[in-house]
């Protein structure tokens, strides 16, 4: 009754693997311990090996993540995304023509994005009107960037947000238009002492 | 092309389903009917394999290269055979009293009269093995005055009807909604049915705690899926 | 199974003769929850003869959000970011069967790499939701180590799945004809290594939390559900599989590409919690089997998402689409009148269907035994009260 | 712009420096001075060295530091000396708070992560001054005490905890002649006083007037109680085989062999027990979080959890300096330190920083030879805390009342055993003594 022994887990090993470059590389074992003092005896060794293995803490403020490429892209023409991560945005003033899709994207999930005129002249630009998108209630879900046929919004690998006052998160087309510095460049790194986040 | 076709078809159920009426035989579900103990046959073939071994992978049910769409998109003109049996020996032991909506690959819809859904129920459990209820959702439709409650059954015990759902429907009148409760046949309608009595109004005849459930302890609106509730601001 | 049948029958008795026993100035009603520590946004009402649980009564909805009427408000793609908060530690399995009921009601085709991708994501998000889990039960039996350690190798599936999405846990990937992007450079590389790693740390996990003898000693013949209860209760997920029923939604109803993947059904038949705390893990090493099977079949180059229209819309109708998810079976089934907005969406949880089955084992247990018995039936609150 | 801090000027900074130190002077010079002299004054002081310590000679030792040492001798043998600082209070309110740093240092380690990080010196002894940031924290805090609580027993019953753990302090012997109070009951009373506990426990979860600490109480009663009789068993083995109560008596008469040799089942039992004792993993159910929030601890809040937390490390350093004594021969070890410091012919000012006439060899290696052995038991009971999970109460009662008895009898009968036979005890084969 206790031995415990899931009928499926002891084929799973011998089971064809339909990619012979990797099978799995640890058969998977569920025996119950011979005895208790058995399986006790297995629990500190187990604790104890720890004690050697490296920690993988990331230690944020020290040290920070390398991110996949310089934000999170849409390509209109092919209709796909290219990966990156979804921080804030950017916007092109040169690229932005005023028409409003993202606004009217943002309407039905966050309500966090709103035109705002802007003193700057522009030819494709009559209306002189621009997104400016309040990070209180962003979602990051990176649907205006989709909607955008114009190559204007993408975002970018800022995450770092925060702020006293809830005005300061509201973020103006020209505050929009800087380029964020990010200087990540801890990765994971894994091998036979465990994975770590090295620098 | 197929899947035009499939297009037309379904959009044909699909507009029924909308305008639905009982007591309305619009669509000739006659030709889908078949012999209960030919389907039986059928469903012994096809799954006498993997019967016998639990944890084997149920009968592929695609038809095609493998990947090329998913597997419930690839339909035939014509209802599939199992799923037809099915619904064949439903007609074949209620006749009028239950409609078949629907046949889709692994997908049946059925509606019955209120009066009728216990009996229809119990046969379903004891004869056809559908043995639990996965959800059971309300759906409000004020043009017609009306409340559907749809149950969507699934079976564990029969290894040939894992993959299949058969939703069950009926409906009630909007301004004094009132159905028999299923919980007597299916336990597992318990907080499904609780949820439906506070978002969509509708009082389970039966059921031992017509209640408050998800909502606020001091909620005091109309119940909020029905359509006149409007989210404020919206 | 004769001893497990006595063993179920002798807590059925003991509890009904307390409760016939007992009057009620003996019994203790105790509120665990919402602000107890062992019951997340969720309240049950427990009534306790001594250390016996005599009776039990979930109050949910604390975390109530009326996701079911918010769609109805919007169109397919913006219910997207909102119907993944249900459950955020599971985002990719949460918005998979949406995209699934919304390509079968629009009839969009999902580009072959676009399915491989998907299933990728969702198999990875399927580890990082049953680690958490796993992290949860750990510390809910007071075991600090099995909290710190899976929250730890989850940031690593994280941060796989921040490479492949851009966000760390809503990830708002799926979407009706594919998925948003194309995987980065590398990813094939960086998933298999960290695989072929995580496989060693789940053999840990096994030595420190699974064979640990006094694990074994709380959880097993602890809160018995039948194989008979289970079906009719209709639970589902894990909690179904450990009571000896081989379910899985990949298996009953392949979607996408999961009828080429050779796996099986990870089951057990003890119906203890220690078979509902086990069978997540056997997924977990069943889904990195998976997860290498995918990253090998899945095509070299092609189109990852269909070409939408701004606004899907498709002909009346319904869809009834479900996934396996963490917690079991998910479904959506979504009634659609023509316009670019469903007209009414049902999405149907693992958790509440799980969590009938949390009276029904609880009565007759002991106190020291419901945290044991609670997370094991892998129930979210927040998904339950959607 | 409430939130916007006030700007920071430096000459603000300074002005309140200068302001600390003007005070402090001021009240140096019209309070603490007269006050020293009133008192050296008015109480007759011991003598020292052969000659009466006057107010003058105690002054003037401050200039002569060949004074100062014998002075110095003087006082740490007194009684007072010795209750609060060294074997006493301080010395193990040291220890305990070492050991609350190492358990997270320890536990994070294994668990693959930093712990304690930013209070301390960086990448040196990382969150080495977090216990200090957490002791500022706790005093800071508000104590909240839930309305219809018992009041006088609610106040009393922390400051009875910690005021008991030190009790059991008292009587640890860390070196001959190191010890509070020498009493030759010294087993008993340790054990009279640590039946004070589930009292306690329960007095506070009963006055806390809320459900979850009184199960937490209970729980804690019936545990301590099922597990008391194990543990005076097992330490009644090492009473048969040493012949006295007395601690330091015990410790002393295992001076070849160390009592572990022969009764390993009793030590064996006494850890287990001391681990229910001091309510740590896996036998920490009053405090079980995940069940009953936290157990007889719940309505704790601010200073009243810190004393209780100080108490049971307290309690921890107790109860490990315990089990050394009874069965890993107290301080006995190697003699590994210097007879001197220094050469004896040196100058005044090099005696002084050689502790010529203070240091004692002996003394300073029976300290360090135990306080060895109590790290290291300290350390195997922070261990089960990384390895194990909570074991539930009827599992919990049933090794206590079924096990751990049988266990304690088993290893006496042995011991019983050895004596008759001839082997230990007094006059035995094995005994130096």
């Amino acid at each position: 009754m206790t031995s415990s022994s899931p009928s499926s887990s002891s084929s799973s090993p011998s089971s064809p693997s339909p990619s012979p470059s990797s099978p799995p590389s640890f058969p998977s074992k569920s025996k119950t311990p011979a005895t208790t003092a058995a399986g006790f005896i297995k629990a500190i060794e187990s604790g104890s090996k720890h004690l050697l293995i490296k920690r993988f803490t990331l230690r944020y403020p020290e040290q920070k993540l390398k991110f996949v490429g310089d934000g999170y892209q849409f390509d209109p023409k092919r209709a796909v995304g290219i990966a990156g991560l979804r921080g804030r945005h950017i916007l092109y003033h040169d690229k932005c023509t005023g028409c409003q899709l993202c606004a009217i994207t943002c309407e039905g999930i966050a309500e966090a994005i709103g035109m705002v005129k802007v003193d700057e002249q522009w030819k494709h630009n009559k209306k002189g009107i621009m997104p400016q998108i309040d990070y209180g209630k962003c979602v990051f879900c990176g649907l205006c960037v989709d909607a955008c046929p114009f190559y204007a919004l993408f975002m970018t690998n800022d995450y770092e947000l925060s702020s006293f006052t809830k005005e300061h998160l509201i973020y103006t087309p020209a505050q929009l238009a800087i380029k964020p510095r990010y200087s990540g460049d801890v990765e994971i790194k894994i091998d036979d002492h465990g994975a770590t986040h090295h620098g | 092309m197929s899947s035009e076709a499939d297009q037309n078809n379904n959009r044909n159920n699909n507009c029924m389903i909308i305008s639905n009426e009982f007591n309305k035989n619009t669509i000739d579900t006659a030709t889908t009917f078949s012999p209960p103990n030919s389907r039986q046959h059928l469903a012994v073939v096809s799954n006498s394999s993997s019967s016998s071994r639990p944890p084997s992978p149920p009968p592929a049910r695609t038809v095609g290269p493998p990947g090329s769409s998913t597997a419930l998109r690839t339909k035939e003109p014509e209802p599939p055979v199992f799923e037809k049996g099915i619904a064949g020996e439903i007609s074949a032991n209620f006749g009028q009293m239950v409609q078949i909506i629907f046949i889709k690959p692994l997908r049946i819809k059925v509606a019955v009269e209120p009066s009728n859904i216990i009996k229809v129920a119990t046969f379903l459990r004891d004869n056809l093995g559908f043995d639990h209820a996965e959800s059971v959702a309300g759906t409000d439709y004020p043009k017609e005055d009306q409340i559907e409650v749809i149950y969507h059954l699934g079976s564990y015990s029969r290894e040939d009807l894992a993959g299949q759902v058969l939703s069950i429907a009926t409906r009630t009148n909007r301004d004094d909604a009132r159905l028999p409760t299923l919980i007597n046949i299916y336990k597992s309608v318990e907080y499904h049915e609780r949820e439906t009595f506070e978002m969509l109004g509708v009082y389970f005849e039966g059921h031992p705690r017509n209640e408050r459930f998800l909502l606020p302890e001091d909620w005091a609106d109309i119940p909020p899926l029905r359509k006149e509730f409007r989210i404020k601001g919206r | 199974m004769e001893d497990l049948e006595d063993r179920i029958n002798e807590s059925q008795k003991m509890g009904m003769q307390i409760i016939k026993e007992s009057d009620d100035d003996r019994l203790m009603t105790l509120s665990v929850g919402p602000q107890h520590p062992g019951s997340g946004h969720f309240r049950f009402v427990v009534k306790l003869d001594g250390d016996y649980i005599v009776h039990c009564d979930p109050d949910p909805g604390y975390v109530h959000r009326g996701e079911e009427k918010m769609t109805e408000y919007r169109n397919f793609i913006q219910n997207i970011p909102h119907l993944e908060r249900p459950v955020i530690h599971d985002s990719t399995n949460i918005t998979y069967s949406y995209s699934l009921a919304v390509e079968e009601l629009t009839g969009i085709e999902v580009p072959r790499r676009g399915q491989f991708i998907r299933a990728i994501a969702s198999e990875l998000n399927r580890q990082v939701y049953t680690l958490y889990w796993l992290a949860i039960y750990g510390i809910f039996l007071g075991h600090s180590t099995m909290f710190m350690w899976p929250t730890g190798d989850r940031e690593l599936f994280i941060d796989l799945l921040e490479a492949l999405t851009g966000a760390r846990v809503t990830h708002a990937f799926n979407i009706p004809g594919g998925v948003r992007n194309d995987v980065p450079n590398g990813f094939k590389d960086r998933c298999l290594r960290q695989i072929s790693y995580y496989e060693k740390r789940l053999k840990e996990y096994e030595d420190i939390f699974y064979n640990n003898p006094l694990v074994r000693q709380r959880t097993e013949g602890v809160g018995i559900l039948t194989k008979e209860d289970a079906i009719r209760l209709g639970v589902t997920g894990s909690v179904l599989r450990a009571s000896g029923v081989p379910y899985d939604i990949r298996k009953a109803e392949p979607y996408d590409v999961y009828n080429e993947i050779d796996f099986k059904v990870q089951y057990m038949k003890t119906a203890d919690s220690f078979a509902r705390a086990y069978v997540p893990f056997l997924d977990m090493r069943e889904s990195c089997h998976i997860l290498r099977q995918l990253l090998d079949k899945m095509p070299e180059a092609g189109e990852v998402r269909a070409k939408l229209q701004a606004n899907p819309r498709g002909p009346p109708g319904e869809a009834y689409r479900r996934v396996e998810s963490g917690r079991g079976s998910l479904g959506y089934y979504i009634i659609s009148d023509g316009t670019p907005k469903p007209y009414r969406v049902k999405i149907s949880v693992g958790s509440f269907r799980n969590m009938l089955a949390l009276p029904h084992l609880l009565v007759g247990a002991k106190m020291g035994d419901m945290p044991v018995i609670y997370w094991a039936l892998n129930y979210w609150p927040v998904e339950a009260d959607r | 712009m409430a939130t916007v801090p006030e700007e920071f000027r430096f000459g603000n900074f300074l002005a309140s420096i200068i302001w600390i130190i003007l005070i402090v002077i001021v009240v140096l010079t019209l309070v603490i001075l007269p006050l020293t002299f009133v008192i050296l004054f008015y109480v007759p002081l011991p003598p020292v060295n052969g000659e009466v310590l006057t107010p003058y000679l105690f002054l003037t030792s401050v200039v002569d530091p060949t004074r100062t040492l014998p002075i110095v001798k003087y006082l740490i043998h007194q009684t007072p000396f010795k209750v609060v600082v060294f074997p006493g209070f301080v010395f193990a309110a040291i220890i305990a708070a070492a050991t609350i740093f190492v358990e997270r240092k320890f536990l994070a380690k294994m668990q693959l992560r930093v712990g304690p990080l930013y209070a301390g010196v960086w990448g040196v002894s990382e969150g080495i001054l977090q216990l200090a940031a957490d002791g500022l924290k706790v005093i800071s805090k508000e104590i909240l005490i839930p309305s219809g609580a018992d009041k006088p027993i609610f106040w009393a019953a922390p400051i009875a905890f910690v005021a008991t753990a030190a009790a059991v302090v008292a009587l640890i012997p860390v070196a001959p002649g190191w010890v509070v109070s020498n009493t030759n009951v010294g087993l008993i009373a340790v054990f009279a006083i640590l039946g004070f506990f589930p009292l306690i426990a329960l007095l506070f979860s009963w006055a806390s007037n809320s459900k979850y600490p009184f199960i937490g109480g209970l729980r804690a009663l019936h545990q301590m109680i099922a597990f008391e009789i194990p543990f005076i068993l097992s330490a009644l083995s090492v009473v048969i085989l040493a012949g006295s109560l007395n601690l330091t008596q015990i410790a002393t008469s295992q001076h070849p062999f160390w009592f572990i040799l022969f009764l390993p089942i009793s030590a064996f039992v006494f850890f287990i027990s001391s681990l229910a004792e001091l309510e740590r993993v896996p036998f920490d159910l009053p405090e079980a979080e995940s069940e009953i929030v936290a157990g007889w601890l719940t309505e704790t809040s601010g200073m009243i959890y810190g004393l209780i937390q100080l108490g049971s490390y307290l309690k921890v350093y107790a109860l490990s300096a315990l089990f050394v004594i009874l069965f890993l021969g107290g301080w006995s070890g190697p003699l590994i330190f210097p007879p001197q410091l220094g050469p004896a012919d040196a100058i005044p000012l090099e005696k002084v920083l050689t502790l010529q006439g203070l240091y004692n060899p002996v003394t300073v290696n029976a300290i360090f030879w135990f306080l060895v052995k109590t790290i290291g038991i300290i350390m195997l009971m922070l261990l089960p805390r990384g390895i194990s999970p909570r074991i539930r109460i009827d599992i919990l009662l049933h090794t206590g009342w079924y096990k751990l008895i049988v266990l304690a009898f088993v290893n006496m009968f042995v011991a019983l055993a050895l004596i008759y036979a001839g082997v230990l005890g007094p006059g035995g084969s094995l005994s130096l003594h």
